[in-house]
C-alpha cells in the first residue's frame, strides 16, 4: 500500500506536503509547461504588494557556494493585477494557492490581508522577512513587538488562514516565532533568506546592484532545520519549513525537525522537476521505512 | 516550449585556447532553435546557476545545436573540461530570437561583439539578401567564426581593438562608415553593451530599425524568477523586462542602456 | 616587483595576511609535517579555557552542502598546559601567535586575558562566540550589553592587542562591533560558525551528539563577507575576516569587502595546504592586477 | 608521516553491488602501511570532508595499496563510480595500527565484522603464526575477502546475521566458543561498535589482550580539530582521544563503550 501523502494545515487539506517557495515560481505558468501543476501540494506565488513594484535595478542575481543571493526586491504587478490577471490562471489546477503579501506599513499589510481574503487564495502568507527592500520587508520580521504588532493587526482583516514568515537574520528566532503566535499567526513559514554579500574581484564592485542579497540553496539547508527545530519546540501552530530543499531526503529532514509542509525554491533553477521529484523522494522514504502516512514525519526527530 | 533535456557531446573543437565550439545531439529540440534563442547548462552539481549559452547554429534534420562560448569563470571552465560522449543538462530552447521575417527588400547589417559573434552568425546564416557584416574582437587570437562568416554574408568585415588582425578599430565605427554609404533595412546586433548602446545610437540617427540581444544573470531561465531584469521604456515609464523570458533579442528603441 | 604581503594588524606586523583559524589546527604541531609554519602570517591556537576541558561526546561533526557542522565543545589542555607544552613549540616558528580565549565568566576571561598577556604571544582573540558552549561561549556576544561588559573587564587586564571575535547569530552584527570597539577592543574578528543542525533520517536522531553544532566552511563564505562589509562601514578599528575562505580569491573578497587579515579553517580538512595556496592566490592576484602591496585591497570595495 | 598526494586507480573490482575493491598506486607512501592505518580519500569537490578507508592489503614493491569500502552515502557512491586511471586525492597513511609484534608464542584470534574485515585481514596477513579468524557479515552477498583469508590464517569462519552463509549467527558467539577451546594470545577486532564491545567483554573475562579499531566522523584526518572523539578511560577519569591521531586501534580495557 502507498503511503498516505495528504496533509491538513491550518485547516486546510494538502493534498501532499510539497510547495513551491514564494518568488522562485512566478505565479506557476512557466513550470506549467513541465508538469501538470495539480501534482503539487500547493504553489506560493510571488510575493505581492499593494501597487505594483518595478524591484531593483540589475545584476539581481550572484552565485555561492551551493547557493545564490538574490535582490529582486518584490517586483509584481501589485495585488489587484495578481487577483484579477493571475490568480484565474492558477485556479484551474487541483492544487491550493498560498498568496504571499509584503506591505511597507501595518494598514498595507491589513488593506491586502482583507482583499486576499475575498479572492479564492486558500492561505495567507505574510512575508514580514524580506531583506531585499528597504521600508518594511525585513525591518518587520526582525523585532518581536513589531512582529506582534504587524501580526495582530492584519489578523483582524485575514478571513483565510494566516501564515507568517520569518526571517532568519535574527539572534532568537523563537522569540519572534512565540510572538507571531501570539499575535494569532494560524501558522509560520521559514525560512526566508539570509542576507549576504559577494564582490567581483575584477571590477571590486559587489555582484549585485544592491550591494547584498538574500542566501538561499542548499548552503542554508543546515540552518533552516536548526530554525525549524527551534521553532517547532517554542511554538504549537504548525510549520512550513523551507531553505535549501532540493531532494526528498532534505524534505524529510525538514519534517522530522517540525515541519508539517515544505516548499521548494531555489532548487527549481537546477532543476525545474525538483519539487516532484522531493514528493516523490518523501513517498519512497515513507515506503522503504514502511510507514504509512506522511504525518508520522513532523517532529519525528530523536534529540539527543 | 521549453524543456529540461540530456544532450550528448557530439564533438568538440578549441578555437582557442579559452574559446570552445561543441556540437550537442538534442534530437527533435533542434527543430525549436532559431538566432537568438539560448540554452541554459548545467555546469557540475556544485553549480546551482545554469549557464546561458546561445545557439550559434543548428540541424534539424541531425537534431543537433552548436554552441560557442568561451572561458568567462568556474562554469564555462566545467564545460570547457567535458569530452565528447559527455552528457549535459540543458534547458531549452529559451527566448524570444531575433524577428528576422518581414524585412523590406533593403540588405540587413549584422553587428557582432566578441563571444555574441555566434548568435550574429546564425541569424545571417537565415537572412536572404545581400547581407554585410562587421564582427569585433580584443585580438588576432579571439577571432572566431571568420571562416564560416564569409559563406553567408555578402561583405564581411573583422575588426580588433589592438589592430592585431583585420581591421584597427572598434566595430561602430565600421558599423557607422557603412550607414554612410549604404542603405540598409534592419541592424541585428550582439556583443558587450557598450557596443550595443553606440550601434543603438547609430541606428536610431539613421532610421534603422535594429534589434539587440542583450545579457543579464540569469536564475530560473524560464521567467518564473524575476532577476535577469533588463530595463525597458514602457508606456508608464521604464520598466524591468526580462531577458529570459521576454528577451534576449529586444528592440533597440525600446532598450535603456 | 613581487607585491608587498605584510601586513601591519593593532600594531603587530604580520608577515603576510593569512591566519589559521581557531580550533582547525589545533597548537600547530599537526600542520607542521605539510609546510613549515613560518610560512603562515600567523596562526590562531585552538579556544583554551582556564581549566582543561574534555569537550562534548561525539558524534561532533556533520557535513552539510560545502560546509561543515561541528560541536567540538572547546576541548582543550587549560591555559596553564598551553602556555607550558604548547606555546614552546610555537615559538620556534617565526610567525604570529594568537591566543584565542573563552571563559564561562566576566572574570574567567579577565584572568586569562592577564596570564595570557604574560606569556609570548603576539594578540589575544577572546572568543564570545562560541555555540557548541553551555555556559558563557555565544550567550556574551549575542547581546551588546553583555559585550560591552565583558570587552571593557577584560581589556583591563591584557597587555596585548585584544581581538573581540563575533558571532553572526545575530540579528544586526554592527551593534555588537561597535559595542566591543566602544569597550576597548583593539580589533575584531568575524565570523565565528553559524548555528545549525543536520538529521540523519535512518536513525531519526541528529547526526551531532550535541543535536546542533556550528556551521563552516564555503557554505557561509558569502554571509561573512556580508558581515564584514557592515561592520567595516561601523567601526574605525581592523578586522579579521573569516568564513569559507578555501582560495586566493575568496581571500581577496574579504579583503575588499573590509578584513585587514584573513582566516582559513575549514579548508584546511579538505585541503592541508588551503592557508598557503590562499597566500599565494592572494599574491598572484595583486600580481595580475599590478597592485605593489597587500594594503591596496582592504576596504578597496567599489560600492554601488 | 602523514603526506597529502594524487594516488591512480589501477584495478577496480566490484565485490558485490555495494563493496568495491580498489588498488591504488600511492609510490613509496605503501611502505608507510600497516594494518590499522587507513587513508582519507577526497570525494569529489563538492564534499568538503575526506573519507576515511582502511588500508586492506600494501606492496611495498609496486607502491601499492588496496582498499576495499561499501556505499554507505553519497561519498562512497561518488568513489564507486570513479574509474580505472582516474586520480584521488588521499590523505595519509593515518593513526596507530594494530600492535602486532611481541606477542607471546600463543596464536592470535581475529575478529571482524562487515567492512571491518579488510584491516583484519591486512593485519592477520602479516602476523605469523597459527592464528584463527572469525569474520560475521550481514547475509550471504555481504561476505568479503573469504578466499583471502583462508589463505592467511589457520581456520577461518565465516558468519552470517541471516545463516544464508556459513554459521548461522553472531560472530561474538563463535569467539566464545574458541575462547572455550583454545588459549589465545591475543584478540584483534574491527567492526560494529556493538561487537566491537562484546568482544572487548570476552576478552576482559578471558583475560587476553585485546585491540579494537574504531570508527569516529572525521574532520581534519591529522589531529588537529578534535572531532573524532572516543571515550578513554584515563588516569583521571574519561577523556576524549582522537581516533585519528591517538587510534584508531586502541586497547580495548581503556574504551569506554
Ligand atoms: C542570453 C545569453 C546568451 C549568451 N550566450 C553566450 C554564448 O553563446 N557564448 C558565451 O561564451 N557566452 C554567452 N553568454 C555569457 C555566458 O552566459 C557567461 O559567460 C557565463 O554564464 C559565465 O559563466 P561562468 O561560470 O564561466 O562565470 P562566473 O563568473 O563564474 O559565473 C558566475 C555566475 O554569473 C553568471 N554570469 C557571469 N557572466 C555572465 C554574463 N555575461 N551573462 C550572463 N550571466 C553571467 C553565470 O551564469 C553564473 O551564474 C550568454 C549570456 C546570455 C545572458
Ligand atoms: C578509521 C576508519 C576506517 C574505515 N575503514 C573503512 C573501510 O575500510 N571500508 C569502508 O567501507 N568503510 C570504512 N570506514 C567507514 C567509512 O569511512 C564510511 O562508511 C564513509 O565515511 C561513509 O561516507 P559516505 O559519504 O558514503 O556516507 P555519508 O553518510 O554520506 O557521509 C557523511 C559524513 O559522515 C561520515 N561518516 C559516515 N559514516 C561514517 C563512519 N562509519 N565512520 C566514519 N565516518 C562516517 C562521512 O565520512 C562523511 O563525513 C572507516 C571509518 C573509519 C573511521
Ligand atoms: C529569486 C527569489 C525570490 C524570492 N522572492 C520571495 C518573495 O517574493 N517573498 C518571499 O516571502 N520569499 C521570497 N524568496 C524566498 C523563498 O521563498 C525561500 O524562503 C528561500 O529562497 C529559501 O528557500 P530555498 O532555499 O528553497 O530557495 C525568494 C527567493 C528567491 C531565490
Ligand atoms: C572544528 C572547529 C573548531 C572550532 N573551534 C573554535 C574555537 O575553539 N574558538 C573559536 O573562536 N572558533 C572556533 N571555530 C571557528 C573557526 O575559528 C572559524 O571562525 C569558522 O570555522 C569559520 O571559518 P571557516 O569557514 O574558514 O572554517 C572552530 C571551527 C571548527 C570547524
Ligand atoms: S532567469 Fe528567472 S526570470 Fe529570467
Ligand atoms: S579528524 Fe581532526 S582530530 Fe581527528
Amino acid at each position: 500500500m502507498k503511503p498516505t501523502m495528504n496533509v491538513e494545515f491550518c485547516g486546510v487539506e494538502f493534498k501532499n506536503p510539497v510547495l513551491t517557495a514564494s518568488g522562485t515560481f512566478g505565479f506557476g505558468r512557466e513550470y506549467s509547461s513541465f508538469y501538470d501543476l495539480s501534482e503539487l501540494g500547493g504553489i506560493c506565488i510571488k510575493g505581492i504588494t499593494p501597487k505594483k513594484r518595478i524591484g531593483n535595478p540589475p545584476p539581481r542575481i550572484a552565485e555561492t557556494p551551493m547557493g545564490i543571493l538574490n535582490s529582486v526586491g518584490l517586483q509584481n504587478p501589485g495585488i489587484d493585477a495578481f487577483i484579477s490577471e493571475e490568480l484565474p490562471f492558477l485556479k484551474q489546477f487541483d492544487t491550493r494557492v498560498i498568496a504571499n503579501i509584503s506591505g511597507n506599513t501595518v494598514s498595507e499589510y491589513c488593506e491586502m490581508a482583507e482583499k486576499i481574503s475575498d479572492s479564492q487564495v486558500d492561505l495567507i502568507e505574510m512575508n514580514i522577512s524580506c531583506p531585499n527592500v528597504k521600508a518594511g520587508g525585513m525591518a518587520f520580521g526582525t523585532s518581536s513587538s513589531m512582529v506582534f504588532d504587524v501580526v495582530s493587526e492584519t489578523k483582524k482583516y485575514a478571513k483565510k488562514p494566516l501564515v507568517v514568515k520569518l526571517s532568519p537574520n535574527v539572534t532568537d528566532i523563537t522569540e519572534i516565532a512565540v510572538a507571531a503566535e501570539n499575535a494569532g499567526a494560524s501558522g509560520l513559514s521559514l525560512i526566508n533568506t539570509i542576507l549576504g554579500m559577494r564582490i567581483d574581484i575584477k571590477t571590486k564592485r559587489p555582484i549585485l546592484h544592491q550591494n547584498t542579497g538574500g542566501l538561499s540553496g542548499p548552503a542554508v539547508l543546515p540552518i533552516a532545520i536548526r530554525m525549524v527545530y527551534q521553532v517547532k519546540k517554542a511554538v504549537k501552530i504548525p510549520l512550513i519549513g523551507m531553505g535549501g530543499i532540493s531532494c526528498g531526503n532534505d524534505a524529510v529532514e525538514m519534517m522530522l525537525a517540525g515541519a508539517s509542509l515544505v516548499s521548494v525554491g531555489t532548487a527549481c533553477f537546477s532543476n525545474p522537476m525538483a519539487p516532484i521529484e522531493v514528493r516523490d523522494g518523501i513517498q519512497k522514504y515513507l515506503e522503504d521505512c514502511k510507514r504509512s502516512s506522511v504525518h508520522d514525519l513532523c517532529g519525528g526527530l530523536i534529540e539527543y | 516550449m521549453i524543456k529540461d533535456f540530456s544532450a550528448q557531446i557530439k564533438k568538440i573543437s578549441a578555437l582557442s585556447d579559452t574559446t570552445f565550439d561543441f556540437e550537442l545531439f538534442v534530437g527533435e529540440t533542434a527543430k525549436e532553435a532559431a538566432p537568438g534563442r539560448f540554452v541554459s547548462i548545467s555546469c557540475g552539481d556544485q553549480r546551482i546557476l545554469r549557464r546561458p549559452i546561445s545557439i550559434c547554429d543548428a540541424s534539424p534534420s541531425e537534431g543537433t545545436i552548436r554552441i560557442i562560448f568561451e572561458i568567462r569563470g568556474e562554469g564555462t571552465k566545467w564545460l570547457s573540461e567535458q569530452k565528447v560522449g559527455g552528457i549535459l543538462k540543458v534547458l531549452g530552447p529559451v527566448g524570444n530570437g531575433f524577428k528576422l521575417g518581414g524585412l523590406c527588400d533593403l540588405p540587413a547589417l549584422f553587428v557582432a561583439g566578441g563571444i555574441g559573434t555566434p548568435p550574429i552568425y546564425y541569424a545571417a546564416k537565415n537572412t536572404p539578401g545581400k547581407n554585410d557584416l562587421v564582427a569585433g574582437f580584443r585580438n588576432k587570437s579571439a577571432v572566431i567564426l571568420e571562416e564560416d562568416m564569409l559563406h553567408i554574408a555578402n561583405a564581411v568585415m573583422v575588426c580588433t581593438d589592438d589592430g592585431s588582425y583585420g581591421i584597427h578599430g572598434l566595430v561602430t565605427t565600421e558599423v557607422e562608415k557603412l550607414l554612410l554609404k549604404q542603405q540598409y533595412g534592419a541592424i541585428f546586433a550582439c556583443g558587450p553593451r557598450a557596443m550595443l548602446k553606440a550601434t543603438a545610437e547609430l541606428a536610431e540617427q539613421y532610421h534603422i530599425p535594429c534589434q539587440v540581444s542583450l545579457e543579464e544573470r540569469m536564475g530560473c531561465s524560464v521567467g518564473a524568477c524575476l532577476v535577469c531584469a533588463c530595463a525597458i521604456k514602457g508606456k508608464d515609464g521604464m520598466e524591468y523586462k526580462h531577458v529570459c523570458k521576454d528577451g534576449p533579442v529586444f528592440d533597440a528603441k525600446d532598450v535603456q542602456f
